[in-house]
């Protein structure tokens, strides 16, 4: 597929502070981009580079082969959702869809039957007369979503957008916004500080800390196959467990001991020999109410009800180690018996905090059977 | 057990003395506002419905209280004066032509400062600084400059190549202006702040939202800044509306509402009847009604106000 | 973004500007240039811009009745005062009556301002009555107040003016002093309270504190507003008490008219606090005088 | 014992009810968690319990104690505010503080007890810095320093983590839940939020347009949701709810929509026997507790439409069209179904809920 928006070594800095340093991606005609990481990474100052709101400091913004860079934001072809939705309160929310229309001379009669068109496909039909400054959070969102598909932008652009609204609303609206996404083909590029969303609504996902690019791809690449060890923290809910680990090389091969447990895997990988971390996911680690092979005995400190299932943690040495578990499976206080699915493991290297490559990193075939 | 029950009751008279306080305590905070308010306005007030039905003239030598009640004359006799319904009148097209003239300068003055340029802050304090000047004072600046032999004068022969000593204050066709110019002058600097703020604080994103949507500056402006912007419009306007319409310092210093009473205005007008006519009752009459217009117009006015401020 | 309106030409708008200060300026250089100059110029013809020997007269005269006789023997005794006190008195007697009716109107705009906002007292419309004495026109309460404060014995006194300046600067203590509060959210105080204060105390000791800006900038306002009252001063008072304002007015001479000179010396000096004073608020004016409808 | 019990509590602003007859009551020790969107009447509560606002109706009753004219202070309770509410003119250390300055302390007491806190959330490095240049954490950890230097009887917080990073968000949780355990303190927490709500508390009170509609542990307002409200709020996805009638059949009584049909368990069709609805019923069931398979067969014998996948990583919840009806399950991450367009789906009989559409009640 085409690149829709292309950034080369983009770099913005505020005074000497680099905001966004180097950052180079792609994005596809009609795919769902997402840039997530935590505040102050720098993917609020990314989103408005593309919009036109700031100046670049370097590097290119390409959007349909054009280098737009000094293009004013009007002529970029792009629509931007702001935070605040930005909805413009003094007008009626016809007039709020009505507007990108109006500016770009469509004519009275075509401007009706576009926004109400619209408004049925987005269910704004009854907020119509309705004034901007009178809707509520999620009305609003839905208002600055409408009034920018309208023009049919090259390039959404969505800035936070679900940050303002209750968790309750948060996740209906997920797959609403990807439903029109889809039915539309719109190329979106996304900024959101919560995993969860990007996740579940993106084709492919950035990942992004203190200005640079760490690692992209779809959502199931992040997960699984996450570059380094703050994209595995960063990703999944309830988070990753890292442990201590210890990494002996055998031959042509590695066996990674972890303490209290043993030797857990083998596989084939470069990492030098020493202490390294461990990264297991709470729903490989495997909590039996029974000793088996490689299983040792723990307490449960705390559950995390979430209805569907509970998160237990765990005692192990000065820590906590999170297990996702059925509903009902143990109560606080009660001992069980620990072990890990080594199999979607990642091994993280001490220091540099990348995850090393591991062939075949699987369960030590020793303690097996 | 007896002393339980006491005890018990205690509490209960502790709570009970709380629930009744709690009111009261709030409503103390305003009363030291609300009195004073009530003496200088309230009491007057009621003074002001007895007089306008009496005659009473201090030159009379009976106390107010006694006065001789007249009844309604005092009304009938103010619709029929056509120097009352003339101030009034003289007024109201002070206050629109005012209002009008320093919203319009103030509006476009403030358009003028919505960029950052090198000098700004110095010219907006130089902006501003009429509306500092003590009103008497200010009057008497218009006074000399509208002289005879003024520097406006002065001006219009360089212009027109010949003396002129145009008397402006002397003459009933012209008097009015230079109040209303002086009055112009100090106040557009207060609703030039007022707006130029409002600009200031609009919400940044609903202009950049439109800006990125290819809306031209015009459009901007007219389509999103100017409807936001109309809270502070109204507030601005209401103020000065307000103020104008008890206008009398200028008119006091530059021409005392002459000649004649070409330039009388409401305030003027019963000023002149109270302190040079002592006509008390008449006063209270023309006060009465005034206060009766103005307030329900700002009842009405209210409106707006009251709802912006939820 | 950086020039939302460039769509006048950048000369243009440079003019504007230098030309609205101009006309803001002149007639205020006009008082201060008068202030400066003698007799023989005050009305000359063309005008003096700035006079070539210019003397201290016209300030002598103001505040030495002396200077001024002397002065008035010169010029053949054609020039008879009105007014022959020194404007020392007026100085005083404003300042007494502008500080007393500041001071009480901003104490009581607080505390009502704080009950009006916290407690909601009176519920919506209450506060609006308070505006309502602004909107009265004076003039139309004077003749009522002149009969009320005969009864109480309060005409050309310090405390019938300052009861009457207090009343008519009130509604701007409170509605200004009111958007200040609301500025501060309620849970400040609610965490004071919690935390071990009682509801007054705990305004008095965290919200205050952080909107003292604001209040001196409303009392600075209320100041200045009671320093330029004039149609109270003139009606209100019979001669004892001579605020500034009444002082310019009355440098008339019974033959000869305005006492130019004198006038704006006069005006110079009272109007520097006000300017002084001004600026200090600036910042915090407008949000007060708009009642809240400007966010920061 | 009952810490604190609330009594039929009401209060209004102006002619908005922002609270209608609310009753609970606390256990010492609990973590009580008060869940409702966003304007359910949540901060008021609160304020109403701490002695901010006046209750116009009720009673709060703490340790046996009528307080509903005492001031705040006087009901010794601690309440950390959404905003909050840090003195901006005060130092970290200042802040917390504030609280022991009324009880006469020694300054070395003070230092001491305020020492002790910053350690325990490790907020020692920022006491000398104003409210002003902390990070969104810092900012509740001191807030909650503050509500933790002078233990009050109740301690409550007000969406304490809603403004924080999503990532914050998930390590705080627990936290709060480690806090709690540490000390013991009874806890009243707010949040619009159910997973925390779930996660978090030992029972759930939940709170819509200021009227209570079900108080119950986590596990019971998740597995037996009072009414439609409940089902909707609380779980992620949360209950499917399909529209049916009700039809008798070979002395069997099954729920027909549209696009299915499904036995109604004895337990059920006795319950609705005695009380028929009016306006027909609504079968509730939990996303994961629908099976999910690519061929029909007696355990998934309904048709459905696979139009929307959403992946989470550890899980993936497939949105399903049965009829008219939107449904959502869950599937493990790697379940091939994902990829297919047409999917069987059942759900075993005892997961099933009915839902009275008269009532908006669960048929119990």
């Amino acid at each position: 597929m085409e690149a829709k928006l292309e950034l080369k070594e983009l770099t913005k800095r505020f005074g000497t502070v680099g905001a966004v340093s180097g950052l180079s991606l792609i994005a596809r005609e009609g795919e769902f981009l997402s840039l997530v990481g935590p505040s102050g990474c720098g993917k609020s100052t990314t989103l408005a580079m593309i919009a036109g709101l700031l100046q670049a400091d370097g590097g290119d913004i390409v959007i349909d082969k054009r280098v737009v860079n000094d293009l004013p934001a009007q002529q970029r072809g792009v629509g931007l959702v702001f935070q605040d939705y930005a909805v413009f309160t003094s007008l009626s929310v016809e007039a709020n869809l009505a507007f990108g229309l109006e500016v770009r001379g469509v004519s009275r009669v075509a401007r009706k039957k576009l926004v109400k068109a619209l408004a049925e496909q987005l269910n704004l039909t009854s907020l119509l007369k309705r004034r901007g400054g009178s809707l509520n959070m999620s009305e609003m969102q839905r208002v600055a979503l409408a009034r920018v598909l309208i023009v049919e932008p090259k390039l959404l652009l969505l800035d936070e957008p679900m940050s303002n609204l209750d968790a309750s609303v948060r996740a209906s609206l997920r797959g609403e916004l990807r439903q029109i996404q889809r039915a539309r083909g719109q190329t979106v590029f996304y900024v959101t500080h919560d995993q969860a969303e990007a996740l579940s609504m993106s084709d492919r996902i950035a990942v992004m800390r203190g200005g640079k690019l760490l690692q992209i791809g779809t959502p199931e690449e992040i997960y699984q196959r996450p570059s380094n060890r703050f994209v595995a923290e960063f990703i999944g809910d309830p988070p990753i467990n890292v442990i201590a680990c210890d990494v002996r090389r055998d031959g042509g091969s590695i066996a990674v001991d972890v303490p209290g447990f043993g030797n857990v895997a083998v596989g084939r990988g470069i990492i030098d020999e020493g202490r390294h971390l461990i990264g297991v996911r709470p729903h490989d680690v495997i909590v039996g109410h029974a000793s088996t092979p490689g299983a040792i005995q723990t307490t449960v400190r705390f559950i995390e009800n979430f209805g569907a299932e509970h998160v237990l943690h765990l005692e192990y040495l000065n820590e906590l180690i999170r297990a996702t578990t059925v509903p009902g499976f143990a109560h606080v206080g009660a001992n069980v018996y620990m072990g890990f699915d080594m199999t979607h493991a990642h091994l993280i290297e001490a220091g540099t905090d990348r995850i090393v490559p591991i062939d075949a990193l699987s369960p030590n075939a020793k303690d097996r059977h | 057990m007896a002393d339980e029950t006491v005890k018990m009751e205690d509490v209960d008279m502790i709570s009970r003395r709380r629930a009744k306080r709690w009111i009261p305590f709030n409503v103390a905070l305003v009363l030291p506002a609300q009195l004073t308010v009530m003496a200088v306005v309230l009491i007057p007030t009621l003074i002001i419905l007895w007089l306008s039905i009496t005659d009473w003239q201090p030159t009379q030598g009976i106390p107010w209280f006694k006065a001789y009640v007249v009844g309604l004359d005092n009304f009938r006799e103010l619709l029929h004066d056509h120097r009352f319904t003339a101030a009034v009148l003289r007024t109201l097209f002070v206050v629109i032509v005012c209002m009008a003239a320093e919203f319009v300068l103030a509006m476009s003055l403030a358009l003028l400062f919505l960029d950052e340029w090198p000098w700004r802050k110095i010219a907006v304090s130089a902006i501003i600084l009429p509306m500092m000047v003590v009103p008497v004072d200010a009057a008497n600046a218009f006074f000399m400059l509208f002289g005879d032999r003024g520097p406006i004068n002065y001006a219009i022969s360089l212009i027109i190549g010949r003396s002129f000593e145009f008397g402006w204050l002397e003459n009933p066709n012209w008097a009015l202006l230079p109040i209303m110019l002086a009055e112009i002058w100090q106040w557009t600097p207060l609703m030039f702040l007022l707006i130029l703020t409002g600009l200031m604080n609009l919400p940044e994103n609903q202009v950049r939202a439109a800006y990125v949507l290819g809306a031209s500056r015009t459009k901007i402006f007219f389509k999103i800044m100017l409807p936001l912007l109309t809270p502070v419009i109204i507030i601005a306007l209401l103020i000065r509306g307000i103020e104008t319409f008890k206008i009398f310092d200028p008119v006091y210093i530059l021409t005392h509402g002459g000649p004649g009473s070409s330039t009388e205005t409401i305030s003027m007008f019963m000023y002149d009847s109270a302190f040079e006519f002592f006509r008390m009752g008449y006063v209270a009459a023309a006060g009465l009604l005034v206060l009766v217009v103005v307030v329900s117009i700002c009842v009405a006015l209210a409106r707006p106000l009251r709802e912006h401020h939820r | 973004m950086t020039s939302r309106f460039a769509f006048i030409g950048l000369w243009l708008r440079r003019a504007a500007v230098i030309a609205a200060m101009l006309i803001g300026l002149f007639p205020i250089f006009w008082l201060v240039s008068t202030s400066f100059k003698p007799y023989d110029e005050w009305q000359h013809w063309p005008p003096v811009w700035v006079s070539s020997s210019p003397t201290l007269q016209n300030y002598r005269i103001v505040f030495a009745p002396q200077a001024a006789q002397t002065f008035a023997a010169k010029q053949k005794g054609s020039i008879d005062y009105k007014v022959s006190a020194s404007a020392w008195k007026a100085f005083r007697d404003s300042a007494i009556i502008s500080v007393c009716a500041t001071l009480l109107s901003i104490i009581f705009g607080t505390l009502a301002a704080y009950s009006i906002v916290r407690y909601r007292t009176g519920g919506r419309n209450y506060a609006f009555q308070f505006l309502m004495v602004r909107m009265f026109p004076p003039i139309a309460v004077v003749v009522p107040m002149l009969v009320f404060f005969s009864l109480l014995r309060l005409i050309d006194t310090f405390p019938g003016l300052i009861l009457a300046y207090t009343a008519f600067t009130l509604p701007f203590s409170i509605w200004m002093i009111r958007s200040f509060i609301e500025e501060v959210p309620e849970e400040l105080e609610g965490a004071a309270m919690i935390y071990g204060m009682r509801p007054l105390q705990a305004f008095l000791r965290v919200t205050l504190p952080l909107i003292r800006g604001g209040v001196l900038a409303t009392a600075l306002f209320v100041f200045i507003l009671n320093w330029s009252e004039f149609l109270f001063a003139l009606t209100l008072t019979t001669g004892g008490i001579v605020t500034v304002t009444l002082q310019v007015a009355n440098y008339v001479s019974a033959s000869s008219g305005k006492l130019y000179g004198v006038q704006a010396a006069m005006g110079t000096i009272s109007t520097i606090p006000v300017i002084i004073f001004g600026y200090l608020i600036q910042r915090h004016l407008v949000r007060g005088l708009t009642f809240g409808a400007i966010k920061r | 014992m009952q810490k604190i019990v609330i009594n039929a509590l009401g209060k209004s602003f102006d002619t908005v009810t922002a609270l209608d007859d609310v009753s609970f009551g606390v256990e010492t020790g609990q973590l009580f968690c008060v869940l409702g969107p966003t304007n359910a009447g949540k901060s008021t509560l609160l304020k109403t319990i701490a002695g901010l606002y006046r209750a116009d109706r009720g009673e709060i009753v703490i340790d046996g104690e009528t307080v509903n004219y005492l001031l705040p202070h006087e009901r010794r309770v601690s309440l950390l505010f959404q905003n909050m509410a840090l003195f901006p003119t005060l130092t970290g250390f200042q802040n917390i503080a504030f609280p022991l300055r009324t009880g006469g302390l020694a300054e070395s007491e003070i230092k001491e007890k305020v020492g002790a806190i910053a350690r325990l959330l490790k907020i020692e490095q920022i006491l000398d810095r104003r409210p002003a240049t902390f990070s969104g954490g810092e900012q509740q950890r001191v807030a909650i320093g503050r509500a933790l230097v002078q233990p009050g009887r109740v301690l409550m917080l007000d969406e304490p983590l809603t403004n924080l990073d999503a990532r914050l968000r998930i390590e705080l949780r627990i936290e709060f839940k480690k806090l709690h355990k540490e000390l013991g303190q009874t806890i009243i927490y707010v949040t619009h939020d159910q997973v925390e709500a779930m996660s978090l508390s030992d029972r759930i009170a939940i709170l819509d347009s200021g009227r209570l509609h079900q108080v119950g542990t986590p596990n019971e307002v998740y597995h037996t949701p009072a009414n439609r409200f409940v089902a909707e709020f609380i779980g992620s996805p949360p209950m499917n709810l399909m529209n049916a009638e009700l039809n008798k059949n070979d002395s069997t009584l099954y729920a027909i929509g549209k696009g299915f049909a499904v036995p109604i368990s004895s337990r059920h069709t006795a319950l609705l026997n005695a009380s028929p609805p009016r306006n027909g019923i609504a079968v509730g069931i939990r996303p994961e507790n629908i099976e999910v398979s690519g061929a029909e067969s007696p355990r998934n014998p309904i048709a459905a439409d696979v139009i929307w996948v959403e992946s989470l990583g550890s899980k993936s919840i497939l949105s399903l069209q049965v009829g008219d009806a939107l449904v959502r399950a869950v599937v493990k991450p790697t379940d091939p179904i994902q990829k297919e367009r047409r999917a069987w789906i059942g759900f075993p009989l005892q997961a099933q809920h009915i839902l009275d559409l008269g009532t908006e009640c669960f048929v119990r």
